[in-house]
């Protein structure tokens, strides 16, 4: 085990990568389910040896080839990302563990060894996303990701062609925002010479010449990142993508995908665009602010009027980005704090909620719309009860993780008397019942009766484990606020260490 | 007039990007997409290669008769940037002949007007 | 049994009796039995703690942290004792009725109806008992969610139209402004616990105190002031029990109670007469309570008079709170005991109408008094009480609430009472003129449901005969003032 | 300042080559034409001394992706005349961009220019080691391979990544075959 811990930094992502290469072409789907697992328990027992080794010594940085930064890559491991590294490989267990069943409903299974090859090739690049430290190695990382991100959507077509217009739309458009973040780096690179985030730091506070084109490649990194991240308006790839993506897939992206480049997105805004105070101060609150609100808005207003559930679900994720982004953009702790608390419990909601609509949809063997779901919670109690839980918890109600990010997001924006913005947020969040609860009132409330089915508890255990952290998150809150307040505050003092 | 040459790479590369995002806005054949982005691609590698460009230097392969090197460092980038950027158009070409299979067309503006009449 | 073994005896009981209930949902008498014997254990308990807290026992349980400054707090109040005795012993007759009603109208689903039933209950007693804003408000969104299924019970198009209309305005006006109050008042005092005086003073900006004032009467959407009272009519397509319990126990009650606990324990009573900011409310609620009463006269179905009804009578409650003089507040408080068993009088007697008559209009009711007497008996009773016509016991709360507005220098107020009694008489006593008319004869079949008329007679008496142990009621209101 | 004025037709046949690429229709003739224009970029890559980026930009670029190009389009019919949609909203995007842009790149050091910062910081150190520890000439090779192998390992997945991805999407049975994945294709 000993010569694995010295590696752990940099396993955790190269291993899911390597196994993907192996596991590509077994024709058994169980055995490449079987080996996936196996994976991502190593996975995750790395992630909390890594949170050990970090609460006892601090930061962590893994040096490639032992290059010391500025020469070589270099992962780092710090309180901004350890909390969602752990959250990370946990979540992502979970969900391979219910992927399964999903997977053969709606995957040949002849392909289910590729299929778990594209599945660890887009955990283990999502995971290079949360730690690299190197805004280079970051593009390469981004690219598998949508690589493989775009080949498990068009596995979709296989129960609607749809998928693959999607999967196309993402291409081009997660391309493009990849290609500006490049443009970015090459500003960036341009007038420092070097790639490496701490280096980054250390040479811009010391030119003092040429900050526009600094600027500029800032912008164009964040644009980058935001297209990635579905932040509004650059968030059209997004709907078609998680909604035709077969189930599990979008489970995982819904939870995870956007939230790993936030994590880097955030990084950039505060680690190395707080050195230029002025602009940072016109990006957030020019900028930043008012497209978060924005997306707020219309991404629940939209996903009031949507029919099929999970095209409304992924609206959802553009207004609950917004939430998050709209914390990032309060320039200040307790700020950054709701926005990273956000940015956990979301990842809980939203997958919880994809989790129990994609039973849906193998159950159904069709598109889950409004009306095919009508009585469903009588079919199929144990999943629909676990989604009223994950529902609970998006409109924020107390008892529920959704409750404490509001809680947070509140206390923030109180703290920075933005009074007016506390009255949307509050708005909108009722506005977020309306759609929801078109949801559960087909569901429970139907003139429809159906007799219980028998459900498979390989699914509903999956989501019920998520639904129940849901509600231990909101009850016991102070683990996550403590992720959270550790993030923030290596975020917003200790930022270059 | 120098100073316009000096100019001229970064020039390129403004125009090069545009014209690459206008082609993939506009045109509605996939297939010219694909080329599109690649076009979009190329402009940023030409910008990063003349940034590596020092006058008066040779390529960065060590010899004993110059001692200017234009930095190799963007190279790398390079290299690796034009194989992402292959890998990107062989997925989204493939993604292409599906949609073909599927919809028998690869405009994009008839495969809207037909999900429209689907949808109805 | 200790104190907090009572405590949370008391509230489990509800959530037993709704489990009995599924585990039984095959054999009817038993599944409906479990409400009965949950209403009497609760009553029990209710009755136990009420007494325990005029002998001053604590009755206080704190589970865990929820977050900084705020746990997961049962503390029982003066206040609160008050209302969960008012909901437990309405639960017994409320379970009783039920059993008639339901059977009677032949209502379908009506295993999930016993089940929100005593939810709803639940939730209501938590409300009374909460130690903490916090607590209160999420057991105030638990009794709007195990509601919803009760008023829109037939799944119909109107009772989920109806339904919507509820849920929309409860969770959209506490979502919008009663959570946000809560998260103002806990940022700015680090507290949300009630304490008797409030916590407020000195610690919160009193030229904003007008502002949380109002996002508290309106974000209360339960206590159905205007313009937030729509969702009271609509609920109206509900079966009777439902329009019992929400309008005269849990529900409103919980509006009303909410609205009073934070006066009473989060403001505080002196701080908020000093600081005038609820003048503006006295206006609002003497506005509602006028117009709530001529909206009732021009309505010809029973229930929706009633409703209208309720939504003058809950006025009275805010009245007093804002007033927020010590008479007024003891008449508020006593108004949640004398509307609550008025109002279920009446609307058991609406539902027993329809059960044994089938009509629903008032129009419609000419003779039925010859009939069934002993409907109209208990009816007549209600309607006195809730006139306020001694020796009935709601003509203590009118008292109390007329004295409160004098001390307060509100004079209109007192006159603007006057005039709604009058109102009162005319349209809640028009039903029994009718039904006693011998001109209006009609031929009307009657189903005898005797389930369904014991319940409002008990009631209707108990208006009568507890007049005279008012002083059972007044040593622990005077406990809320003091 | 030969390269200057050699980097000048060469970009400027580049940006004609674009324009050709923006107007031609027919699908091959644009395959053919972005042969040329990766052709002229591995030109341009080798005036301006990045002869391994040219060599790949030959053998990956022009070889490899017309390759794969001309064996799409063989499946597929010829391409429609040139129907521009969105044409406003991508004139002004543009437009606004390109003034964006120069305005940006007046900032940046110019071409060549020896004392720009990249020059000074981090690759001195490249190309001192390679002369002292590797004893390889070329320190691209070094910086590929050592310095920066992480990411040429980064490339090597990318490039199996999209492999499987195109088989998948070319021979999987949930796509291409008519067993019960397909048949619930909407027709």
């Amino acid at each position: 085990m000993n010569i694995f811990l010295d590696d752990a930094t940099a396993l955790v992502v190269v291993l899911p990568l390597l196994i993907a290469a192996i596991i590509a072409f077994i024709p058994s789907s169980r055995l490449a389910w079987f080996i996936t697992i196996v994976t991502l328990v190593f996975h995750l027992s790395l992630s909390v040896e890594l949170f050990q080794n970090f609460s006892s010594f601090g930061t962590i940085i893994y040096e490639f080839g032992n290059w010391p930064p500025p020469w070589g890559i270099s992962f780092k491991l710090d309180g901004v990302n350890i909390g969602l590294q752990l959250l990370f490989s946990a979540f992502v267990l979970v969900t391979t563990i219910y992927s399964r069943k999903i997977f053969l409903s709606e995957i040949d299974p002849e392909d289910s060894g590729k299929a778990y090859s594209l599945w660890l090739l887009a955990i283990g690049s999502l995971n290079g996303i949360i730690l690299t430290n190197d805004i280079f190695n970051l593009f390469v990382f981004l690219e598998i990701s949508a690589l493989s991100s775009i080949s498990l959507i068009s596995l979709g077509a296989g129960t609607n062609r749809k998928a693959l217009l999607a999967a196309f739309n993402y291409l081009v458009i997660g391309a493009i925002g990849a290609t500006f973040y490049v443009i970015g780096v090459g500003f960036a690179y341009a007038m420092t010479g070097t790639l490496n985030m701490n280096d980054l730091i250390i040479q811009l506070s010391q030119y003092s010449e040429g900050q526009l084109a600094i600027f500029a490649g800032m912008s164009f990194m964040l644009i980058g990142l935001m297209v990635k991240s579905a932040v509004f308006p650059l968030h059209l790839w997004l709907p078609p993508a998680y909604s035709y993506a077969p189930s599990a897939v979008s489970t995982l992206f819904a939870a995870l995908a956007t939230k790993a480049i936030l994590i880097f997105f955030v990084r950039i805004l505060y680690e190395v665009f707080s050195i230029y105070n002025g602009y940072l101060e016109i990006f957030l609150d020019y900028i930043l602010l008012p497209l978060s609100l924005i997306a707020i808005f219309v991404g629940t207003i939209i996903a009031i009027y949507q029919n099929d559930i999970k095209k409304l679900l992924a609206y959802s994720s553009i207004a609950q980005i917004g939430y998050i982004t709209l914390a990032f953009s309060i320039n200040d702790n307790s700020g950054v704090l709701a926005g990273f608390v956000h940015i956990f419990n979301h990842a809980l909601i939203k997958g919880g909620l994809f989790m129990a609509v994609g039973y849906l949809a193998i159950s159904l063997n069709d598109r889950v719309t409004l009306e095919s779901i009508e009585g469903y919670g009588q079919k199929y109690p144990i999943t629909s009860y676990a989604l009223l839980v994950c529902g609970l918890s998006l409109i924020g109600l107390p008892l529920t993780n959704g409750f404490i990010s509001k809680l947070y997001i509140f206390q923030a924006l109180y703290s920075n008397e933005m009074f007016l913005t506390i009255g949307l947020v509050a708005l909108s969040s009722a506005l977020a019942v309306i759609y929801f609860w078109k949801i559960v009132e087909k569901l429970f409330f139907s003139s429809k009766g159906y007799e219980a089915t028998s459900e498979d508890p390989a699914i509903y255990i999956p989501i019920w484990i998520i639904a129940l952290s849901i509600i231990y998150f909101g009850i016991f809150s102070s683990t996550i606020v403590e992720f959270s307040s550790i993030a923030s505050e290596s975020l917003i003092l200790g930022g270059s260490n | 007039m120098t100073d316009f040459l000096y100019f001229w790479n970064h020039f390129a590369f403004v125009i090069l990007m545009v014209s690459g995002l206008f082609i993939i806005i506009t045109s509605q054949n996939y297939i010219k997409k694909i080329v599109g982005l690649a076009i979009f691609q190329t402009s940023v590698f030409v910008f990063f290669v003349s940034l590596a460009k020092i006058i008066d230097g040779t390529a960065p392969i060590l010899n004993s008769v110059n001692n200017v090197y234009s930095n190799p460092l963007p190279h790398v980038l390079i290299l690796t940037a034009i194989v992402v950027g292959v890998a990107t158009s062989a997925l989204g070409l493939a993604i292409v002949l599906q949609i073909y299979k599927n919809y028998g067309s690869v405009e994009e503006n008839e495969i809207k007007k037909e999900e429209l009449k689907e949808n109805s | 049994m200790t104190n907090e073994s009572l405590l949370i005896l008391g509230l489990l009981t509800p959530l037993f009796a709704a489990f009995g209930s599924y585990c039984f949902k095959n054999n009817i008498n038993v599944r409906d039995s479990f409400g009965v014997i949950g209403g009497v254990i609760t009553f029990l308990i209710s009755l136990k703690i009420f007494n325990g807290l005029q002998a001053e026992e604590q009755y206080v349980i704190n589970l865990f942290t929820l977050f900084n400054g705020v746990d997961f707090l049962f503390n029982i109040t003066p206040l609160g004792s008050i209302f969960s005795l008012v909901a437990s012993s309405l639960w017994i007759l409320a379970s009783i009725y039920t059993v008639g009603y339901m059977r009677g109208a032949g209502e379908k689903n009506q295993t999930r109806f016993v089940i929100f039933y005593s939810i709803a209950i639940h939730a209501a007693l938590a409300i009374a008992w909460s130690g903490n804003l916090l607590m209160l408000f999420i057991f105030y969104e638990i009794l709007t969610f195990s509601t919803f299924p009760l008023v829109g019970h037939k799944q119909d198009a109107e009772s989920q139209a109806a339904g919507r209309v509820y849920l929309s305005i409860l969770v959209g006006t506490s979502l919008v402004l009663f959570l946000p109050a809560i998260f103002w008042v806990w940022l700015e005092t680090g507290s949300l616990n009630f304490t008797p005086g409030g916590i407020l003073e000195g610690k919160f900006p009193t030229e904003y105190l007008i502002f949380l004032v109002a996002m508290l009467v309106f974000g209360i959407g339960k206590a159905a002031i205007m313009p937030i009272h729509r969702w009271l009519p609509a609920a109206m397509v509900a079966p009777t029990p439902v329009s019992a319990l929400l309008h005269a126990v849990a529900v409103v009650k919980a509006g009303v109670f909410s609205f009073l606990m934070v006066v009473v324990y989060i403001i505080g009573p002196d701080y908020l007469l000093q600081s005038k900011a609820s003048n503006w409310l006295v206006w609002l609620s003497s506005f509602t309570i006028l117009t709530a009463s001529i909206i009732a006269i021009s309505k010809d179905d029973l229930k929706a008079r009633l409703a209208y009804s309720t939504i003058s009578q809950l006025s009275y409650i805010i009245l007093g709170a804002a007033l927020a003089t010590t008479f007024a507040l003891k008449g508020a408080s006593f108004h949640i005991i004398t509307h609550a068993l008025g109002k279920i009088t009446l609307f058991f007697c609406a539902g027993a109408i329809y059960v044994t008559a089938h009509v629903k209009k008032i129009s419609e009711l000419g003779g039925l008094g010859f009939k069934t007497p002993m409907i109209f008996f208990a009816y007549t009773l209600g309607a006195l009480s809730i006139i306020g016509v001694p020796p009935l016991i709601g003509s203590w709360s009118k008292l109390f609430l007329v004295i409160g507005s004098l001390e307060a220098d509100f004079l209109f107020v007192a006159i603007l009472l006057g005039i709604s009694s009058l109102l009162n008489i005319y349209y809640l006593l028009q039903p029994v003129f009718i039904a006693f008319n011998k001109k209006n004869i009609k031929n009307i079949n009657i189903t005898k449901a005797p389930l369904t008329i014991w319940p409002p007679v008990i009631t209707g008496v108990g208006c009568l005969f507890l007049f005279f142990f008012s002083n059972y009621f007044l040593n622990i209101i005077n406990g809320v003032v003091a | 300042m030969n390269f200057l004025i050699i980097n000048f037709f060469l970009i400027s046949i580049l940006l004609l080559t674009t324009f050709y690429i923006f107007k031609t229709t027919s699908l091959i003739s644009i395959v053919a034409l972005t042969g040329i224009f990766t052709l002229v970029c591995a030109a341009i890559y080798v005036n301006l001394d990045a002869v391994d980026v040219a060599f790949t930009e030959a053998a990956v670029g022009s070889g490899i992706s017309t390759i794969l190009m001309v064996m799409a389009v063989a499946k597929l019919p010829e391409g429609k005349k040139n129907q521009l949609l969105n044409l406003f909203p991508s004139i002004v995007l543009s437009v606004s961009i390109v003034i964006v842009l120069m305005l940006i790149i007046a900032n940046l050091p110019l071409l060549g220019d020896p004392n720009a910062p990249i020059h000074l910081h981090v690759t001195p150190e490249y190309i001192k080691e390679s002369k002292s520890i590797f004893h390889i000439p070329n320190v691209v090779t070094n910086i590929l391979a050592s310095y920066r192998g992480f990411d040429t390992l980064g490339e090597t997945i990318v490039i199996f990544t999209a492999g499987l991805g195109v088989i998948v999407l070319l021979t999987s049975n949930t796509l291409n075959r008519k067993t019960k994945f397909k048949k619930k294709v909407k027709k």
